[in-house]
């Protein structure tokens, strides 16, 4: 299991780079550059800016400057917030993030694994379709209209929390972007978990377990859970991924100062140095997370871990 | 004497696509405390759906009607909590189908704690030990290691036997036991039954035991209940119903019954002698397990297989037998390259399969099948078994008509003893021995050269089996079939095979023709094995004496397990030796092969 | 022997001989028939399809003209602009209606794309196992990490702008989830006995992929498939709205919706109208999705 | 009291060398003071300076500093600050963006363009600690007007110097404006207070500022109505009825020196022919779009030059401004037929506008006039930075841009029509324009260089070189508390002029 995990750590370098060359020159390749914008410049300054930041060197020069760079931890400028490089953006994003998609990811996990159950055990009843059709509400409603909603809701017309911002950092704020973050997430582990439930539970071994005089909590809990964990646990993965690195919207709408605004709005600025940051991050990120979602597979079924 | 179970006109509909099926039509029996009622029957007659039912434990899809009263209450409509009040503790269960009955994801122990948790309050270490106190009572070797272990370590009897633990965990007052002993050898089944007797005399437990092994029903039962269709036949006395039955039915099944005390039905002229590189040969084959415990552990190697040579000729069976996790599977399997072998040869038809590529092996397979010995976890859940059983002609006959494989597919239906309608159930709507003849049919329909039946027809009532067994023999005579045929039913084996392989610990203990190897058995182990058959005969089986052999109980992970049979040898080696010695297979003349030993009289308990 | 005249028919309720072999298909759709919440959905759904397809040619107005009388005209009987009017005066109805077509194909082929893709490279990285499944799975890493605006950009500007490059798009992003998640159930099959039994019989590898594994993995297939379309049309209102997805005049329900949000309080029935037809249609699929996955169950009838 | 104030952009840099949004301009603005600064109708008044002379030639600017200026840090504001950051924005390796609005500065351009490398060649010179001397290239008549504009900010050179480039770290900064920074969460906020070393810090009635990043307007105003942000700096068009109503007096939309307009290519056909591009211009209802489409009531623009910009009385105005509407397509057709379309032979086009819910709307309500005109018109919406790459380029039929006014100068527009230069979109290329304009930045005399200004404007319009089609307004809304904000057409309103009532 150790050799299993150091393994993947070993080839999660060659990943890397296999990343960062493919989007070094995709970014290349796509028209438009950091510089071009409502505003246009004169061809001397944008000459001198592209000097500054190497872009009149040939690609390949730079490619090969940037992999030098980042071999010494360094990810390079930004264009877009010129005063921090971009891994103190990372850096400073990073702890809003942190407790932003955690606090979502744990909302989601608990919420939605609980729906599932609870959908599974009341299969088809009256109480289940209510419940999906509410669960379900918070997938088909896009956040971009969520949040809005909400704000004006709880923001506006019961002005019970705040509207946007992060504040002080307290509970308050965090409500609203954090339902918003996790209520996808919540329908989509629900839908996951309810389809396996039903799955499992129809298996000869929870027979057993009802042979036994086990009452539903500790069946499900303690028979049915791990099992039907699996698809849930799949999806967990790059959820988390989503969760970690933020999302744009939420973060736009209410004026949060995650990183997730950079994974989208760093490409579409063509802010090279950022998106080529966020790459790395978030490919880190990912690697990690899969890795313990298949080391989490093992311990839902042992005979994973056999093989 | 007040009645402990009474059922009273139970009748049990299953809702299918094509239509309702009535599995159960109206059965009325009953225990009484201690007592000990035999539950006899066609497969698929509703034996184990009538105590599911009892249980409260039908499938989705199916309902229950009648009265079922046990102390009193009528348990079809007692509500959920009073019911598991009574599940586990008082009415426990051993269901037929082990391999899938336990919990994957949990270890053994965890499995069988919650028991106690739930009904007796017990947990910690006090829970801990009387699993594993219960874990030795069944026979499973190196029980303490194994509690720790996941149900898919361990081989099919090992699992039944966890599963026999943990029904007696709480010493029920009424235990169901729905083929409890058809994965065990013949000496643990005798351990088993041992046990059950005396929980019944000490404890008082009332035990309904569905079986088709009408020696264990001899052994055990005080009244037979005998079912067909779903309905009742026949109920009486075990002496009564022995010496004189009352229908045909029951008659039949007792006379198709094969008796090692007896001569063989049907001798078959014996197969020219084995031609050597023929047909299949194997040699020193070996198998080997990496066995994790924990993350950190160091892995241990478990030798499940451990160098087994043998030849098989064109239209022979041979028989395996040994006791449960002896490796019998493990061989099949290798044999087909279905595990990675660690060493060692098989040929087939002078080639060696170990190397083919892969269109070689595609071919290769359409002559050697294989009938698992776990029926339903074998067959696809996702699809009909009529799919399941027409997979072979879909691979191996395209050129045929849809039209025509249908036909074929009812045709090999027919012939294992499976109703056309059925062709559109799934695996879990089936029962034990229904599935394993899908299982069956799946592996002959091609006609192939060799199938190797893994406990092929232990689900089976003895009419089916006979009738499986003479398609077999049909099949053998048409187009020179051969069969390894792997069982713990030594009258079966003796009945249907030409030569006999007897393995222990994965090494052959001895190898001889069927009739040599029961008139004249050689090895001790062996002589324990035959002397362990139980016969279907009240009378006679209560008086049988079997012979105990002393020792321990053997793990395959301990190398000098082997020489269990040799202790004058092992006191003379030191520990490093032990480990690699293996006893010598000794030819005793006449293609007997016989694993060196101590004599017998070295090994028997004294009493 | 005697025991050939044992065979007899065993169930009195069904009349041996008639039955017919089915396949898995057919049975879930005798099933899905019996559940109520995924009858009601798919009446939904075609109700929407129609009023889709059919009803533009009935209306007064296009999808595309300023009713330069009626700019921001709330819902009214009397002026034939039942749903009322956008920014632009046009007929918010009729867009509502195209903005159906659309995002239905959208949403139709992209999940079509991810589904095929999803399974069959989840479903053979988890079956081969070792170094394929890492490889095939690094890669898949590695798709989620990069920025896929940026290949959309490079996709439009080397193939230029289409719609059908636009559903392979958004299906190319979204097959990558439905890898992971046929992989886990693949692993997790793939130890079970009947695929060994299936290999003892001689299946290929990729017969007992398709044929073995992938049918048990429809439970969680389908209700993932039914999961990603809300996203898959949210992806699709946020690249048109980057100017990569589909253009002005024309336009889809997440588009109508992301521009109706914004004026939610000044001009409502912008937001509401579409926003309701998008709820029903997506609720409607997702239990559509559910009834799928009960009815491909074949141990849950 | 601290001003909460809805920013919109994160501010890419404190650095005013290295900025170029508005959003950083509203920042930057109250920390650093140039020479001149807005007052609070964005009129240019002493700063730093508190008087200038200027030479008869119009080219050598003398200016006397305040006495007693100091930076943040305590130390005193020199002339030899302003000669180092004229020098350092020059420099090609500061890589400034905005340099070339200094343009004006004599060699500048040339040590900008590293053809010079001795900085000591700028026409910037401290003639004692108090005194500073520029020279420009030609005269320049809104000079004054840019030594406002960031670019002409001082730096701190004892800091510069020592820090380099982590001179704007919030630790180090040192500023000589109003206020000064002390907390920066990139993506959250930039938070201001007051300095206590500026000349009139005790006037200031508020103390701080908190600028927040918010790209989000309609979340923005939700924050404005739950009484988080103080100002807003945009809204969304469509709540400016509904604000009107239900914050009455507090949205504002005022005039902006900017102009929407469309770039034609003015070099590939049919677009190439005068005649096709007027019958495009006039049928542009351009009354329906401020009022109509976009709800706030932009004003139609028929000139190149929006109204009210310094020494430029009257913009020219296309000829046809006054025809009625129905005239004007009549005539607008018979262009169009007689450059050879018809029904059978209709006009193909394709209009690109940039990603934003304003410009699609436009675009979608010209292309359903062009339609009436029997023109197909494709829609063809990019994100900004392919729109602009494309358009610098050339690569467009007609295409949407926009501008505002760096400096308040008629030339600031014009100069979008001059030949041979990049954002010159539409191609639009005419001798006697260049030669009008270049003649009249030599002349002195403001009267006839606004003379000269016009002549070439009416060239441009009568060439229909680009399309014209309203004129941007600012959009703020502004909470009751807050007083003495006052629309301009800049859209510039420093903190030091507001107060904040309870
Ligand atoms: N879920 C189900 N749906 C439909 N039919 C079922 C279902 N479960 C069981 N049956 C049918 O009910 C009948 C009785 O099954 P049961 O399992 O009780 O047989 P059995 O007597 O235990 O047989 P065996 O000895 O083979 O185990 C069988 O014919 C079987 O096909
Ligand atoms: N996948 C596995 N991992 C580890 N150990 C295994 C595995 N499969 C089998 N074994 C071990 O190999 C030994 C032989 O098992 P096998 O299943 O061949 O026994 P068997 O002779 O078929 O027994 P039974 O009669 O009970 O079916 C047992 O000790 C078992 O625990
Ligand atoms: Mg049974
Ligand atoms: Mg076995």
């Amino acid at each position: 299991m150790l050799t299993y995990a150091f393994k993947r750590t070993l080839t999660a370098l060659p990943v890397l780079w296999i990343a960062i060359t493919v989007c070094f020159f995709v970014l290349r390749l796509a028209p438009g550059g950091p510089f071009d914008g409502e505003r246009p410049m004169p061809a001397g300054i944008k000459a001198n800016l592209d000097a500054h930041y190497n872009l009149d060197k040939p690609l390949i020069q730079q490619y090969a400057i940037y992999i030098g760079d980042v071999l010494q931890g360094d990810l390079g400028p930004s264009f877009a917030t010129e005063d921090f490089s971009v891994a103190e953006q990372i850096s400073i994003g990073l702890p809003y993030t942190l407790i932003l998609g955690g606090a979502a990811f744990v909302v989601s996990i608990l919420f939605g694994v609980l729906a599932g159950i609870i959908g599974a055990l009341k299969r088809n009843s009256w109480s289940d379709h209510t419940l999906a059709a509410l669960v379900l509400l918070g997938l088909v409603i896009p956040n971009f209209l969520m949040a809005p909603i909400l704000q004006l809701l709880f923001g506006i017309e019961l002005a019970w929390l705040p509207v946007g911002g992060w504040g002080d950092g307290s509970l308050r704020y965090l409500v609203l972007p954090v339902a918003v973050l996790s209520f996808p997430h919540i329908a989509r582990i629900s839908r996951l978990m309810r389809g396996a439930m039903i799955e499992v539970l129809a298996s000869n071994f929870i027979r057993t377990a009802r042979s036994k005089g086990l009452g539903s909590t500790p069946i499900v809990m303690r028979h049915a859970l791990r099992p039907s964990l699996m698809p849930v646990m799949s999806y967990l993965g790059p959820a988390a991924g989503y969760l970690l690195t933020g999302s744009l919207v939420v973060e736009q709408i209410f004026g949060l100062p995650g990183i997730g605004r950079y994974f989208i709005n760093a490409a579409l600025n063509r802010d090279y140095g950022m998106v080529l940051g966020t790459v790395i991050f978030y490919m880190v990120i990912i690697l990690i997370l899969n890795l313990i979602v298949d080391l989490l597979y093992a311990w839902l079924d042992p005979r994973v871990r056999a093989q | 004497m007040t009645k402990l179970l009474s059922v009273h006109d139970l009748h049990v509909d299953f809702a299918t696509e094509d239509g309702t099926v009535n599995a159960v039509r109206g059965i009325s029996c009953y225990v009484n405390p201690g007592e000990c009622l035999g539950v006899v029957g066609e497969s698929g007659s509703g034996k184990s759906q009538t105590f599911l039912a009892a249980m409260n434990l039908l499938s989705n899809n199916g309902s229950a009607r009648g009265e079922i009263n046990f102390k009193g209450q009528n348990l079809l409509d007692l509500p959920l909590k009073k019911l598991n009040k009574i599940r586990g503790s008082s009415i426990s269960m051993i269901f037929q189908d082990p391999l899938t009955s336990l919990t994957p994801h949990m270890r053994v122990v965890d499995q069988m704690r919650e028991v106690l948790k739930f009904h007796q309050k017990l947990s910690g270490a006090e829970a801990d030990k009387k699993c594993l106190e219960w874990l030795e009572r069944v026979h499973i070797p190196e029980a303490k290691r194994r509690l720790r272990q996941y149900p898919f370590e361990l081989s099919g009897g090992m699992r039944q036997r966890v599963m026999i633990a943990m029904a007696m965990l709480c010493n029920p007052d009424l235990l169901i036991a729905d083929e409890p002993t058809t994965a065990l050898d013949v000496t643990i089944q005798a351990e088993i039954l041992d046990i059950m007797d005396e929980l019944r005399r000490e404890q008082g437990t009332a035990i309904v035991m569905i079986t088709h092994d009408m020696g264990v029903v001899a052994r055990m039962c005080d009244r037979i209940q005998v079912m067909r269709y779903g309905e009742y036949v026949e109920e009486g006395a075990v002496d009564d119903i022995f010496s004189n039955p009352q229908t045909e039915y029951t008659r039949m099944l007792l006379d198709a019954m094969p008796r090692i005390d007896k001569p063989r039905f049907e001798r078959k002229q014996p197969v020219t002698a084995p031609s050597k590189d023929s047909f299949l040969n194997v040699d020193n084959l070996k198998v080997e397990f990496d066995i994790f415990n924990g993350l950190f552990a160091r892995k241990n190697v478990l030798k499940a297989v451990d160098g087994i040579s043998f030849d098989l000729a064109k239209g022979e069976t041979l028989g395996v037998v040994g006791e449960s996790g002896s490796g019998k599977s493990t061989l099949a399997r290798a044999i087909l390259r279905l595990l990675p072998v660690a060493s060692g040869e098989v040929s087939w038809l002078g080639a060696d399969l170990m190397a083919m590529g892969k269109s070689q092996m595609k071919d290769a397979r359409q002559d050697l099948q294989i009938v698992f010995q776990d029926p339903m976890a074998s067959l696809n859940p996702s699809m009909t078994i009529g799919s399941s059983i027409m997979e072979p002609l879909r691979i191996f006959a395209p050129h045929l008509s849809k039209e025509e494989r249908r036909q074929k597919v009812e045709a090999m239906m027919d012939r294992v003893g499976l109703p056309k309608s059925m062709i559109n159930r799934y695996p879990h709507e089936l029962s034990g021995g229904q599935n394993q003849r899908v299982g069956i049919a799946r592996a002959v329909i091609l006609s192939p050269k060799l199938v190797i039946c893994d406990e092929a027809v232990s689900a089976l009532d003895v009419s089916i089996q006979a009738q499986i067994i003479d398609l077999l023999r049909d099949l053998q005579k048409d187009m020179g079939l051969s069969l390894i045929f792997i069982s713990h039913d030594l009258s079966v084996v003796r009945e249907i095979s030409d030569r006999i392989l007897v393995m222990y610990l994965g090494n052959v203990v001895e190898l001889a023709t069927s009739d040599a190897l029961f008139e004249a058995p050689q090895h001790p182990y062996t002589k324990q094995l035959i002397s362990a058959v139980p016969i279907p005969d009240p009378v006679v089986e209560r008086t049988r004496k079997r012979l105990k052999l002393k020792g321990e109980l053997s793990s395959p992970l301990d190398s000098a397990a082997r020489l269990r049979f040799m202790p004058s040898k092992s006191e003379s080696l030191s520990a490093a030796q032990k480990s690699d010695y293996r006893p010598k297979l000794i030819d005793q003349g006449d293609n007997h092969f016989v694993a060196e030993h101590d004599p017998i009289e070295m090994l028997l308990v004294d009493e | 022997m005697i025991l050939q005249s044992f065979k007899r028919n065993l169930f009195k309720g069904v009349a041996d001989g008639e039955v017919s072999g089915r396949s898995l298909w057919q049975e879930a759709m005798l099933r899905l028939r019996r559940n109520k919440a995924a009858m009601i959905s798919s009446g939904i759904l075609i109700v929407l399809i129609l009023a889709a397809l059919i009803l533009p040619s009935f209306l007064p107005y296009g999808y595309e003209d300023p009713d330069w009388n009626a700019f921001r005209a709330p819902p009214s009987i009397e002026t034939g602009h039942y749903f009322g009017t956008d920014q632009n005066g046009r007929d918010l109805l009729a867009r509502t209606l195209y903005g159906t077509r659309v995002s239905l194909l959208v949403a139709l082929v992209a999940t079509f794309v991810s589904i095929v893709i999803g399974v069959s490279y989840g479903a053979i990285a988890g079956y081969m196992g070792g170094r394929i499944d890492q490889a095939m799975m690094r890669f898949v890493d590695i798709m989620y990490a990069l920025p896929y605006i940026l290949f959309v950009i490079l996709l439009m500007v080397i193939f230029g702008r289409n719609v059908y490059l636009l559903f392979a798009a958004i299906g190319m992003l979204e097959w990558l989830t439905m890898a992971r998640i046929v992989r886990g159930q693949t692993l997790a099959i793939k130890n079970r006995e009947f695929i060994e039994a299936a290999r003892a019989s001689g299946r290929s590898s990729t017969a007992i992929i398709f044929r073995h594994i992938v049918p048990n993995l429809v439970g969680p297939v389908v209700i993932y498939a039914a999961l990603t379309v809300p996203e898959i049309v949210a992806t699709e209102s946020f690249l048109s709205y980057l100017g990569f997805g589909v253009q002005e005049p024309l336009t889809s329900l997440g588009t109508l919706i992301a521009e109706g949000s914004d004026a939610m309080e000044v001009l409502p029935w912008l937001l509401w109208y579409p926003a309701t037809f998008l709820i029903l249609l997506l609720l409607s699929l997702l239990f559509i999705g559910d009834g799928l996955r009960d009815a491909f169950d074949p141990k849950d009838r | 009291a601290t001003l909460n104030l809805h920013n919109g952009g994160d501010a890419s840099s404190l650095d005013p060398q290295k900025v170029s949004g508005d959003w950083e301009n509203r920042i930057v603005g109250d920390i650093f003071e140039g020479l001149t600064t807005e007052d609070a109708h964005a009129e240019p008044i002493p700063g730093q300076a508190e008087s200038w002379e200027i030479s008869d030639d119009g080219l050598t600017y003398t200016f006397k500093l305040r006495d007693g200026i100091q930076w943040s840090d305590g130390e005193p504001v020199t002339a030899e600050d302003f000669v180092y950051s004229f020098q350092r924005l020059m420099n090609p390796e500061t890589a400034a963006n905005y340099a070339y609005l200094q343009f004006a500065i004599k060699n500048s351009e040339k040590i900008n363009s590293g053809e010079i490398t001795d900085f000591n060649e700028l026409g910037v010179k401290a003639i004692d600690d108090k005194t500073l001397e520029i020279t420009l290239e030609q005269p320049t008549p809104y000079f004054l007007g840019a030594l406002t504009h960031y670019t002409a900010y001082p730096l701190p050179k004892h800091v510069v110097e020592e820090k380099a480039g982590d001179w704007v770290r919030i630790d180090n900064i040192v500023t000589n404006g109003p206020y000064k920074p002390t907390e920066w969460v990139p993506g959250s906020h930039v938070l201001t207070t007051i300095n206590d070393k500026y000349y009139d810090a005790d006037k200031l009635a508020i103390d701080g500022v908190k600028f927040f990043t918010l790209e989000d307007q309609s979340a923005a105003l939700k924050r404005y109505r739950a009484g988080e942000f103080d100002i807003l700096t945009a809204f969304p068009t469509d709540q400016y009825e509904w604000m009107q109503e239900n914050l009455p007096g507090q949205a504002r939309a005022a005039p902006f020196a900017g102009l929407y307009y469309y770039a034609i290519n003015n070099q590939k056909a049919p677009f190439d022919n005068a005649d096709v591009r007027k019958a495009l211009s006039m049928s542009i209802v351009r009354e329906a779009i401020g009022p109509q489409v976009l709800g706030t009531g932009e004003i139609a623009a028929y000139s190149w030059v929006p109204p009210g910009m310094a020494n430029y009385p009257e913009p020219a105005t296309v000829a046809w401004k006054d025809l009625s509407q129905a005239d004007k397509n009549a005539e607008a057709k018979k262009l169009l037929e007689g450059a050879g379309y018809n029904a059978d032979n209709p006009l193909k086009l394709q209009l690109r506008y940039n990603t934003d819910e304003n410009h699609k709307r436009v675009a979608v309500a010209i292309a359903s006039m062009w339609k009436s005109l029997g023109v197909e018109v494709e829609l063809f919406n990019t994100e900004v930075k392919v729109h602009y790459a494309e358009l610098q380029e050339g690569q467009l039929d007609v295409a949407r841009a926009g501008w505002l006014a760096d400096y308040n100068d008629a030339d600031n527009f014009l100069n979008l029509l001059k030949g041979g230069i990049d954002y010159n979109y539409g191609r639009y290329q005419n001798d006697e324009f260049d030669k009008l304009l270049a003649e009249a930045n030599a002349n002195t005399d403001a009267k006839e260089r606004a003379a000269l200004l016009k002549k070439a404007e009416q060239i441009a319009l009568d060439e229909s070189a680009a399309i014209p089609i309203y004129y941007y307004l600012s959009r703020n809304v502004v909470s009751p508390k807050v007083k003495g904000f006052e629309d301009n057409a800049f859209d510039i309103h420093r903190t030091r002029w507001l107060s904040i009532e309870e």
